[in-house]
């Protein structure tokens, strides 16, 4: 009952969060509204025994992509006023529309089709690791989890391409030294993370976002001048996380007896995966703070 | 119910006492720095009021873990605090740069 | 296996090595590209000889694994991108000098490339999904090269992307929820026409026309494709809106339960009958040439998308065989018509139709390359286009569609008409548009060559059409 | 049960909520957030149903949470670099 009740509560908060942000009149408050929604989704996540998603929510949703919003917002500021759009028409056009989605989840079986499951849980003993969601990730649809790492590399090639600085703000001591309290507590929580992903909720995606957040922190108040995609170093290691896959691919290739790509070899899977988690941290980290907080100054070059 | 549960629920009932408070000010109060102080202040304590309230319900490792992020949030939320009133105090004492974002319509 | 993958990791490998070291770029980049037609070839060879190839990645068994799928069309459209991605870059090469193309260009064609042979390999509805994604965003990455003034042509091609792939990929969760299964073959057959299918094959089905720019959901692509830099709008135009179709494919004729291959064949024609017209129109009535010949892809796209309907109704083997002609011709032709009106307008320094005027003495290679890929786009005989229109027509005939025969007629005339609108202009010999400086040979050729392709298709009709009647 | 059904209906209205954003606007600032409500919506009726096997004792779908991760990132990335273009057409002088 008492669950029953938290469930409502919490449903009842993210439509209004979610409405109040797509309607409210000012920009601003849209942007504060979305980002509690996303915590709110975080803990949606945590009610709905996604513990994984959970964490990759509260780093992703609260953070960056705050970050990443206000950053936006900030260039409204000397925008011209726009006209208030029409309210009505969209809105019954859309009403129908969710009643036909109510009415299409209702018609959900609620008895689900465990084959897959039971097909993950048989094969997790030789999946090299004892999480299932990793074991997922890594192991049993690889392949999806290097074009996902693509697709953020993708973003980052992308935004690269339309920079647009805006001018940072002078680092005020008492930020500055809250970030150097603050960083090495990140980097120290995105390690563990990492490493626990094996064998119970985390892995490279929350540990590398936990990163990126330790990254933007510092790299806003002025420290960290050798964040920039012309340094090599960086340069490497935003691609490290592809190129340990594709090699690890690769070498799975070689083997003897083995001749189908990305397929771990059962003794070394543990070992590979956590190489590649690895790498994949470093570069999610480094790709999403740079997507954050950009290039210092840059020309793109011709070819 | 134990004595110990008893106190628990009334230090999580005062807990959530805080919370509301702190964002009913910073819904109703007129400007930003008083509702920083809404916001940090209460806030603060019902959070430290909610993990002690939860700490006497359940095992002491979690206890300590919920100690070190009441710290953390206490820590940053004295930081944001400070740079935020510095923020609202520069821009007053300085009006013409950056104006408020999202003051189009 | 080998050369599967490497058709997909040595793309995707360059890229990332070209972003290392970007001086190195363009020297792996070719050859990469020259490497991998060879490979395309023989693998084509290797699957028509020895039949279809599947393998189950990391050799999971089916169900857990994603499965990737070599057949016929996918092995042909995997040679196909390979080609055109050749020739396009064998273009920016050769346009070098004159107005180079950002150095991003290198990788991100190869990003391309990649994400695009991922999508034709792969049978999975979700991989499917991220490929789609990938896709979408380099296709937005490169619309971007052109600079300012492609700004908002291709933030609106992303939102439009983006939300199409969330119908997607809601299309996908609900087909899970009934079966818990993500592999198309696994699932062919299986669905039954229930309420909760058919919502999940409509938003599915929403979603890729979204992206495919099928009528009446094509609003992005004009802007999209005619903002972006010639040789991004030959692979956009020729490659990245046929992506999504072929899952259209995938999904109707091996997902879809019979019960509504009816309606779908229904929405599907009437939205093909849309873009035909009004593609059509649309082309005729543009000032602007590369408006034009992106109005004509969203024309020509309706070919392919009304021979997939009666694919759904009649199940013949010709609509199959056109249907990928069609996608096939139109490849090779949009290229070139792209690589011939960039060099056109680079040249003349010409945006507007009407300055092309007396193109054909001023700049007659790539006048002729636009006139010879406009062959094939309205169908003369024997250029591919002219094969797939064939295709169409008999299987038209033999269904006794006599009311889809006349609307063929029709939509043959109106791309009659917009082809010719420009090469009229060009014979208008009168007060020619002087051009800047004096044209260049090489990229004029490289722009016939893919022309010259799609009448060569067919020379080679009989074993294509083999080996895409083998489809059904 | 009850619950199940409960944060199935809250996705699909969260989907309707986020097309009224994105239909609406009129920023493309709030479109771009319109889409990620239509996101969480999604990811939302996939979470849900991954919490099915709970209620009948198992553990919860696993393949379905690493597939939202991946859902997750390709969305974190869609509206990086939509916010990108969207910061340098606003910065664009007029």
């Amino acid at each position: 009952m008492g669950l029953l009740l938290f469930d409502v509560v919490l449903c009842a908060l993210l439509l209004t969060l979610a409405g109040a942000a797509m309607l409210s009149r000012q920009l601003v408050h849209a942007v504060t509204l979305f980002i509690a929604f996303g915590v709110m989704m975080a803990l949606a996540w945590a009610r709905l025994q996604a513990p994984d998603l959970a964490l990759a929510e509260a780093a992703i949703g609260a953070g960056l992509t705050g970050a990443l919003c206000f950053t936006a917002l900030a260039r409204y500021a000397g925008d011209a006023g726009y006209p208030k759009p029409k309210l009505w028409l969209p809105l019954v056009f859309v009403a129908a529309v969710s009643a036909l989605l109510l009415y299409s989840v209702f018609q959900i079986p609620a008895q689900p089709t465990t084959e897959l499951s039971e097909r993950v849980a048989e094969h997790l003993a030789v999946s090299g690791v004892s999480h299932p969601v990793t074991a997922v990730l890594l192991n049993f649809r690889a392949w999806d989890t290097l074009l996902e790492l693509l697709v953020l590399l993708l973003a980052l090639l992308g935004a690269r391409q339309v920079p647009s600085q805006l001018p940072l703000h002078a680092g005020w001591s008492l930020s500055v030294s809250w970030s150097r309290l603050l960083s090495p507590m990140l980097l120290l929580l995105s390690a563990y993370l990492l490493w626990r992903g094996a064998a119970a909720p985390g892995g490279a995606f929350q540990a590398g976002a936990l990163l990126a957040s330790g990254l933007v922190i510092l790299r806003l108040n002025q420290q960290l001048a050798w964040l920039s995609w012309q340094n090599f170093a960086v340069r490497t290691l935003v691609l490290a996380g592809l190129i340990a896959f594709v090699m690890a691919g690769l070498a799975s290739l070689l083997l003897p007896g083995q001749l189908v790509w990305l397929s771990w070899p059962v003794a070394l899977a543990g070992g590979i995966i956590l190489l590649v988690e690895t790498f994949a941290t470093l570069a999610i980290a480094l790709t999403l703070a740079l997507l954050v907080v950009g290039e210092p100054e840059q020309e793109p070059a011709d070819a | 119910m134990s004595i110990l549960q008893l106190c628990s629920w009334l230090l999580l009932a005062l807990g959530v006492v805080f919370f509301l408070a702190g964002s009913l000010g910073l819904l109703r109060f007129a400007d930003s720095f008083s509702r920083l102080h809404a916001v940090t202040k209460a806030d603060t304590l019902g959070l430290g009021l909610v993990v002690i309230g939860l700490s006497l319900q359940s095992h002491w490792r979690e206890a300590c873990l919920m100690l070190l992020i009441w710290l953390v949030v206490m820590g940053s939320g004295a930081v944001s605090c400070q740079l935020l009133a510095r923020f609202s105090h520069e821009q007053q004492a300085n009006p013409v740069e950056p104006a408020d974002p999202g003051q189009e319509d | 296996m080998w050369p599967a993958v490497l058709l997909v990791t040595l793309p995707l490998a360059a890229a990332l090595l070209m972003l290392l070291w970007p001086r190195r770029a363009r020297v792996l980049h070719f050859a990469v590209a020259v490497g991998l037609l060879p490979l395309a070839v023989s693998f084509l060879l290797q699957v028509t000889v020895s039949g279809e190839q599947q393998w189950f990645l990391g050799n999971w068994g089916p169900l857990l694994a994603i499965r990737w799928q070599a057949d016929g069309l996918t092995t042909l459209l995997l040679l196909v991108s390979v080609t055109l991605h050749l020739l396009v870059s064998a273009y920016v090469g050769s346009i070098q000098r004159r107005n180079p193309l950002p150095a991003a260009f290198w990788p991100l064609s190869n990003l391309l490339l990649a994400s695009l042979q991922a999508l034709w390999l792969s049978r999975d509805l979700f991989n499917l999904y991220v490929c789609l994604e990938l896709l979408g965003m380099v296709a937005v990455a490169l619309v971007t090269l052109s600079g300012d003034k492609a700004l908002r042509p291709a933030l609106d091609y992303l939102l439009y992307s983006l939300f199409a792939s969330l119908c997607y990929l809601l299309g996908v969760a609900l087909i899970y929820a009934g079966y818990g299964v993500l592999d198309i073959p696994m699932l062919a057959g299986q669905l039954e026409a229930n309420w909760l299918n058919a919502v999940a094959l409509t938003l599915m089905t929403l979603g890729l026309m979204l992206k495919a720019a099928c009528w009446p959901l094509h609003l992005w692509l004009p802007a999209a494709h005619a903002s972006a830099p010639a040789p991004v709008s030959a692979l956009l135009s020729a490659l990245v809106v046929k992506g999504p179709l072929f899952i259209l494919y995938l999904l109707w004729t091996t997902l879809a339960p019979a019960a509504f291959l009816p309606a779908a064949a229904y929405l599907l024609a009437s939205a093909a009958l849309g873009a035909m017209l009004f593609g059509g129109i649309a082309a005729i009535r543009t000032p602007y040439s590369k408006s034009l010949v992106a109005y004509s892809t969203v024309a020509q796209l309706g070919y392919a998308t009304l021979a997939l309907a009666f694919i759904l109704r009649f199940n013949l083997p010709e609509f199959v065989a056109a249907m990928w002609l069609f996608v096939l011709s139109h490849a090779l032709a949009k290229a070139a018509c792209f690589l011939a009106i960039g060099e056109l307008q680079h040249t003349l320094g010409a945006r507007q139709v009407e300055q092309l005027k007396g193109a054909s003495q001023t700049m007659p290679l790539a006048m002729f390359a636009f006139a010879v890929a406009g062959g094939s786009l309205i169908g003369l005989p024997p250029s591919g286009g002219f094969l797939a229109k064939w295709a169409l027509l008999l299987g038209l005939w033999q269904s006794q569609q006599f009311f889809w025969l006349l609307a063929l007629v029709v939509a043959t005339l109106l791309s009659a008409a917009y082809v010719f609108r420009v090469v009229v202009l060009a014979f208008d010999r009168a007060a020619p548009t002087a051009p800047d400086f004096s044209p260049q040979r090489l990229p004029q050729y490289l722009a016939l060559l893919p022309a010259l392709l799609v009448w060569v298709m067919a020379v080679f009709s009989l074993p294509l059409l083999t080996l895409l009647k083998q489809e059904l | 049960m009850l619950s199940f059904y409960l944060y199935l209906a809250t996705a699909a209205l969260l989907l309707g909520v986020g097309s009224l954003g994105l239909w609406r606007g009129p920023e493309l600032l709030r479109r771009i957030l319109a889409l990620n409500v239509i996101g969480a919506g999604i990811f939302m009726l996939m979470v849900s149903l991954a919490y099915r096997p709970v209620l009948y004792g198992e553990p919860a779908d696993s393949v379905l949470h690493a597939l939202v991760l991946t859902g997750l990132v390709v969305a974190v990335s869609a509206t990086a670099f939509a916010l990108a273009l969207l910061g340098r057409l606003l910065a664009r002088p007029q």
